[in-house]
C-alpha cells in the first residue's frame, strides 16, 4: 500500500549558522536586529552556565544531591523563558533554568531543590509557575490545564511546556496534543530534542523522521528548530506564544539541540556515547555562535565577556552562599515535613507530627 | 423539600456548589449533555453552560492531568472517572501531583480538586465496573478519601469535598444509588471530612462498613437485634482520613468488632481498621477482630458477583463466631 | 506562523458506491471481482446482524446484561476478520463480533461474556486471541506486545487492534503508534471511527482533519477508509496484513461507520442524538450496498436472502439455547472465582475457596 | 564462589534465567548498553543480544501494556521500571491486566511476566525515586509482591519470580542494594515465593519487617540483645501471598509484635499484618501491635528523607513501649 500521509514537511527554522553569521537566503526576522536584547539574553545564557559548572562542582564535592545539568541548551530555555510574559505560566521538566531565570525563579531555588529542600520550589517571583517536574511529561498535561483554566476564565494567557525526546513517546505528551486540539488550548508545547534519553539515543524513540510531527495528530502546527540558534528559537516561541494568546490554537515546536552533560551527575555518559559525537555536538553549541554573532555586531567583545562572566560568577557564588547558610544553618524542621501537606492538617497528621517532634534529628544520615 | 436517592444528593451537591462558587468545574466523558452515564450531571450543563459542564475527550490520564493543572491555577475542577476500574490510569497524577503539590511547593499552588467516581458491583454491569479501590487511595499521603452511604451523606459530603483545598477521592456507591430515599435539605451545610458516622447504637458489638456494604450490614444488625443482640453500626464514611477513635470507643463499650468490606480482604481498608484495634484498642478486644471481605481474587462478571461480595449471612455468621467467644 | 505541518494528505478509499456500484473514475481492486468471498462475507455480515438482534432482545428480556451492538459496523469487522490468517493475533474492543466470528469465536462464548460468565473468554476456536478488553485503548498495546513477540520470535503472523474513535484519544493508543514505529512491529491499529464515545461525538475527541493522521506520529502509513464498504476494508486490510508481514511496519487505518445503535444496551442514544442524523446514516450502512452490488453481479437474490435469513436465525437461536443452557443448567460453581487466578493457588487462597464453599448459593440476588 | 551484593544477585538471577529460558526478555528504560541506571542488568545486552535485552522508549504504559501482550503470548518479559514512583503509570495494565488475564480467560491465556524496580528512599535521589508502593500491589488480586533483603533472596526469589507462571512485581531496596555481600551459589535453586524468612530466633518478641528497613530491624534487635532481650527477627519478603502463618507461630510464642515499614502507615501492609493478628492472633498478644512506619505524608526530598523513614531509636521506642506491658 502506498500512501501519502507521509508528504507533509515539517519545517525546519535556523537563522544563525555555527559561524556567527546570519544563514544566507534566509528571510531574518526582525529580532535579529535587536542586539540590545540579544545581548541580555547572551548574558544569561552565559550566567546559565557558569550556574550549571557551579552546580555540578557543588555535587562534586558533596554539597548538592543528583543535579540535571542544563549544559548546551542555553539558547532553547533563554528563548522559551524571555518569549513569555510574567502573567503566562511554564510548566519545565527539570532542567530548564535558563527559561527559569527569566521567568523569577532564583538561582538559589535550584539549588534547594537539587539540594534536596522543598523550599527550593516555592518560586517567590514566579509564583503561579508550576515546580520541577520528575515524572517525565507530565508536566505537559498540568499546562494543558492550566491553558484550559485560562481559556474559561477569559485571560489572555499562555501555558508553555516542555518535554524531551524521550518525553515525547509518553501517553501524557501524546494526550496533552490531542487535548490542545479538542480545547483549542493557548498552549505552547515543545520537545526539547537533545539527541539523549539518558542512555537511550533519539532513534530508539521511533522511527519518524521528526518528533515535532506528532503535533499532526492533532492538526497543530509543528516545526522544527535549531535549539543551538538563539534567534530561531526565540523568534518560533514568540510567533508560537502570540498565536496561542490570539486563540489561534496551541504549537509544537522541536527544539534540535544536544545534551553536552551526562544525563544528571549520576550518569556516566562516556558509557553509552562516543566522544566524536560530542566533540561534533560542541561545534553547534548555542554560546559561541551568538557571541561571535554580536562581537561581529560590535555589541561584545573580549572585555566585556570578562567582565560579565565575573560578575555572573560572584553572584552565581552570593546564591551557593544563600543556599549553604539556609541548609546548613537554618535548615527545615522535621515538621515541615507535615505543615504542608494539607491546608488543614487531619488528626492523624497532628499525632504523627507530635511523635515526629520527639524525634527531631533522627536519621540525618543516610 | 422533596425526598432524594443518593445520586440525586450528588447532582443536588454539585448544583450547589456550582452555583456558590464559579470556579467549580465539572469535566468528565459523558458528563455533559448525556448528564453522565448514571445521570450524575444530568441537567449541570443545559443550566450551567459548556464551559462549566465539560465533556472531555476518551483519555483518563487526561482527564487527571488536566484536572490538577487546573487546580493549581486556581479552579476547582470536580472530575468523573465513568466507572471505578478506569480510575487506574489516574493514579500516576493523583499520586505523584495531586497529594504532593501543596506539599512539594511548600504552600505556594494547591489542588482542590475532586475525583468522583462510582464504585463498587452489584448492579450487572460489564467487567471493570465494579471494583472498589478505596485502599489504593487511602494509601496516597495528600489525598482525602470519602465513600458516603445515604443521600444526606452524599451531599454534605460532596459538598465538603468541593469546598476542601485540597484533592479528594469522592466514591459512589452504586448499588445504593437509588436504594433508600431521604429528604435533604437543599442548604449548603457541609459534614466534616474526618468523622464516622454512628448508624445505629449497641453494646453487644460493633460493626463497621461503609459504602453499599451498610445495607447488608444494617439487616445484619437488625436480624442480631430479633434475636435480642444490640449491635452498634458505624459509617466509616471518611476512609482517608480514619476516625478510628469513635471505632475505638465502640469498641471500647461492645468488646467484640467485625468488619465488613466489600473489597478484597488483603491489604484493604478493613486491615487498617483492625490494626488500629490490635494497637489502641487491645484492651477491650473480648474476641478475634473479624474482617468480612471481598474474596482476594478478581471480581467476578456478573453472574457471580453476588457470591463475591459479603452476604447478610457470611456477615451473621462471622458476628456469630465473635459473639461465641467468651 | 505558517507552518508546512499540515499539507500533508490521507488518502480516503471507497470502492462500492452506497447504490451498490463500484464507484467511478478509481481503480477498483481485484477482490472486487471474487463474487464467492464477497458473498460469503456478506453471509457472515447478514448473520452477525441477525445475531446482533437477538442479543439486544436478549438483554431487553433480561437474559443478558448489559450488550454492545455492532450494529452498522458489519462490513468493517468482517473484512478485519477475514483479512486476518488463522495465526495472526486479534486484539479486540468489545463489538467486533463479525472479526471473532472468522477467527472462530462463537456466538455462545459472546452471549456467555455479556451473560456475565467468564467462560465466554475461553476461545476454543481462536486460542491466541485477546479477549474482549474493556478498558479501553489498553488492547492496542496487548496487540504491540503480541507483535514484538512474533517479531522477535521471528515468526511471519501479524497482530490487530481496534479502538474507537474516541479511544484514539487515549495514551494507550498513541504509545502504540509509538511503539510501533519504534520496533517496526508487524501492527494493524484499527480506528473504528463509528463517529460517537457513548454521548461524545468525533468532533469533541480533537479538530484534526482525520483521526487516520495520528499514526503520522509514528511516521506509520496512515489512511482512511469507508467503513461501511465491504471492498474497501478489505482491500485496506489485506494490504495493511500483508505489508505488516512483510517486515514493513504497521499501518493505522481509519474506518468511518456510524454506530446505528445505542452505545450499549445501557444507553438511550436519542438523549443526545439528532434523529435525522442517523436516519441519514442509514442511507450508508453496509449491507444494503453489497446486497445491491451482490445482486446486480447475479450472486444474490431475495429468494437467497430469505433462506439464509433463515438458516442463520436458526443458527443463532441454537447459540442462545447453549448459552442458556449453560448459564442456567450448568452455572459456574462459587470456586471458579478462585480456580483461574494463579496457576498454583496460594494458600490464602485456597483457605478463602474452603470458606466460600461454605456459601455456594449466596447472594444470587442483586 | 564469589561474595556478591544484592544487586549483583539480581543481575545473576536475570543471567541464569535468560540463559535457561530463551523466552525470557528483558525489557525497560536505559537497560541495554548502560546496563540500567543501578547496574542490575550490566551486561545482560553483550552477552544476550538486543533482542533479548531491549531499551524501550520512554513510556510506561506502553512497558506495561507491551509486557501484558508479549506475556500472553508466550513470552516470558522482565519489565524494568526505573524507580518506583514510576511504576504508577503501570499500574492500570498491572491491576486490570497482568492480574486478571487468566482468570478472565478461564486459563486459556497467562500473563507471566515479571515487573521489577528499585523502591525506597535513603540513597539521596531527587523526587519520586524513594517510595514504597508493596501495599499498592499487594491489593490487587492476582498479582504476587516480593521484596528480598539480601543477596541470596534477590537471586533465589527472582529466579522464582520469573519462572512462576503468573506476574510477580518484583520491589528491589536500592538502598540496600550493596549493604551486604554473601557468598551465593549460581546454582538455579529457587526460594520459595510465599514463605517468611525469619533472620533470629527469640522469645521476648517478635519483630516483622521486609526490604531495606531490615537492616535497622537487625539493627534493633542486636541492641535488645545487648540488654539481654532476645528478638525473633522476621523478613516476610513475599508480601502478597503473605504467610501470616510463620508471623502467628511467633508471636504465639512470643506474644509481643512490632512491625516495621518504610511506607506509609495508612492502609500498608503492617495493617495487613497487624490485622491478622488481631484475628488468628489475638489470643497470643500480650501487648499492642505497634506499626513503626514512614510518616503519612510524602516522602520529603532527600535532605529529609532519613527522618521520615524509621530509625533504630523509633524502633527500640515502640519495642520498650510493647515490653513494658506486662
Ligand atoms: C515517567 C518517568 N519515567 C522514567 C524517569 C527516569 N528518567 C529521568 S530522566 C529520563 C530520560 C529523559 O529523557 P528526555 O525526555 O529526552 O529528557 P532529557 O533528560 O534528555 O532532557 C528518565 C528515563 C522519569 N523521571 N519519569
Ligand atoms: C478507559 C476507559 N474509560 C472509559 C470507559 C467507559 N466507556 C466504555 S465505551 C466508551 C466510549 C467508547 O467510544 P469509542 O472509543 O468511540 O468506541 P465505540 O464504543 O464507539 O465503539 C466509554 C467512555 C472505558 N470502558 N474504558
Ligand atoms: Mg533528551
Ligand atoms: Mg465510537
Amino acid at each position: 500500500m502506498t500512501d501519502r500521509s507521509n508528504t507533509f514537511k515539517v519545517d525546519y527554522f535556523q537563522f544563525l549558522g555555527v559561524d556567527g553569521n546570519l544563514v544566507q537566503g534566509v528571510k531574518v526576522p526582525p529580532l535579529a536586529k535587536d542586539l540590545d536584547r540579544l545581548k541580555e539574553l547572551y548574558k544569561l545564557m552565559v550566567k546559565t552556565r557558569v550556574f550549571d559548572k557551579k552546580a555540578v562542582a557543588l555535587q562534586r564535592t558533596g554539597k548538592l544531591g543528583t543535579y540535571a545539568s542544563s549544559l548546551g541548551h542555553e539558547a532553547a530555555h533563554v528563548a522559551i523563558g524571555s518569549a513569555m510574559k510574567k502573567e503566562d505560566c511554564f510548566a519545565p521538566m527539570y532542567r530548564e533554568y535558563g527559561a527559569q531565570f527569566c521567568r523569577g525563579v532564583e538561582m538559589s531555588d535550584v539549588l534547594l531543590y537539587w539540594g534536596g529542600d522543598e523550599r527550593g520550589n516555592d518560586f517567590k517571583n514566579a509564583p503561579h509557575d508550576f515546580a520541577w517536574c520528575v515524572p517525565i511529561a507530565t508536566q505537559c498535561l498540568h499546562a494543558a490545564g492550566a491553558a484550559l483554566a485560562f481559556k474559561l476564565r477569559k485571560e489572555p494567557r499562555v501555558a508553555v511546556s516542555v518535554v524531551g525526546d524521550g518525553g515525547s513517546s509518553k501517553g501524557d505528551f501524546l494526550e496533552a496534543i490531542n487535548a490542545a486540539s479538542a480545547y483549542e488550548l493557548p498552549l505552547v508545547l515543545i520537545i526539547m530534542n537533545n539527541q539523549w534519553a539518558i542512555s537511550v539515543p533519539r532513534s530508539s524513540q521511533n522511527h519518524a523522521a521528526t518528533l515535532a510531527q506528532k503535533g499532526i495528530a492533532g492538526g497543530l502546527t509543528s516545526i522544527q528548530v535549531d535549539g543551538n540558534d538563539l534567534i530561531a528559537c526565540l523568534w518560533a516561541m514568540e510567533e508560537a506564544v502570540e498565536a496561542a494568546r490570539a486563540g489561534k490554537g496551541a504549537v509544537v515546536i522541536e527544539m534540535i539541540t544536544y545534551r553536552l552533560s551526562d544525563h544528571t551527575t549520576a550518569d556516566d555518559a562516556t558509557r553509552y556515547r562516543p566522544d566524536d559525537e560530542v566533540k561534533a555536538a560542541w561545534e553547534r553549541e548555542p554560546l559561541i555562535r551568538l557571541r561571535r554573532y554580536l562581537t561581529q555586531a560590535g555589541a561584545w567583545d573580549d572585555a566585556k565577556e570578562d567582565a560579565w562572566t565575573a560578575e555572573a560568577t560572584q553572584e552565581v557564588q552570593a546564591a551557593v552562599d544563600h543556599y549553604l547558610d539556609q541548609v546548613e544553618n537554618h535548615p527545615q524542621p522535621v515538621t515541615a515535613m507535615f505543615d504542608y501537606l494539607f491546608k488543614e492538617p487531619p488528626h492523624d497528621l497532628i499525632e504523627q507530627r507530635a511523635y515526629a517532634e520527639q524525634y527531631p534529628e533522627d536519621g540525618g544520615h543516610h | 423539600m422533596a425526598e432524594i436517592t443518593l445520586i440525586e444528593g450528588v447532582t443536588l451537591a454539585l448544583a450547589r456548589a456550582m452555583e456558590e462558587d464559579s470556579s467549580v468545574v465539572v469535566l468528565g466523558e459523558d458528563v455533559g449533555v448525556n448528564g453522565g452515564v448514571f445521570r450524575a450531571t444530568a441537567g449541570l450543563q443545559q443550566r450551567f453552560g459548556n464551559e462549566r459542564v465539560l465533556d472531555t475527550p476518551l483519555a483518563e490520564v487526561m482527564i487527571a492531568g488536566m484536572s490538577v493543572g487546573m487546580a493549581a491555577q486556581g479552579m476547582k475542577p470536580v472530575a468523573e472517572a465513568q466507572f471505578c476500574g478506569f480510575s487506574m490510569p489516574m493514579i500516576d497524577h493523583i499520586m505523584c501531583h495531586a497529594g504532593r503539590m501543596r506539599n512539594r511547593t511548600r504552600g505556594r499552588l494547591s489542588c482542590p480538586m475532586v475525583l468522583r467516581f462510582p464504585s463498587g458491583g452489584g448492579i450487572h454491569a460489564p467487567e471493570h465496573h465494579s471494583e472498589s479501590p478505596e485502599a489504593l487511595f487511602a494509601h496516597m499521603p495528600g489525598i482525602r478519601v470519602v465513600i458516603p452511604s445515604s443521600p444526606a451523606r452524599a451531599y454534605g459530603l460532596l459538598l465538603a469535598a468541593i469546598r476542601d483545598p485540597d484533592p479528594v477521592i469522592f466514591m459512589e456507591p452504586k448499588r445504593i444509588y437509588r436504594w433508600q430515599k431521604e429528604e435533604v435539605v437543599d442548604d449548603g451545610e457541609e459534614l466534616p471530612l474526618d468523622v464516622c458516622y454512628t448508624l445505629r447504637d449497641g453494646s453487644d458489638i460493633t460493626l463497621v462498613s461503609w459504602g453499599a456494604m451498610i445495607k447488608e450490614t444494617l439487616a445484619a444488625a437488625d436480624e442480631l437485634a430479633s434475636r435480642g443482640i444490640q449491635a452498634e453500626v458505624i459509617d466509616v464514611a471518611t476512609i482517608s482520613p480514619l476516625d478510628m477513635d469513635t471505632i475505638i470507643e465502640s469498641v471500647g463499650r461492645t468488646g467484640r468488632c467485625v468488619i465488613i468490606q466489600e473489597a478484597p480482604k488483603h491489604c484493604g481498608v478493613a486491615s487498617e481498621i483492625a490494626a488500629g484495634l490490635a494497637d489502641a484498642g487491645l484492651y477491650s478486644l473480648l474476641a478475634p477482630v473479624k474482617r468480612v471481605c471481598g474474596y482476594d481474587t478478581v471480581m467476578p462478571l456478573y453472574r457471580s458477583e453476588m457470591k463475591y461480595m459479603p452476604s447478610v449471612r457470611r456477615i451473621l455468621d462471622a458476628i456469630d463466631a465473635v459473639l461465641e467467644v467468651s
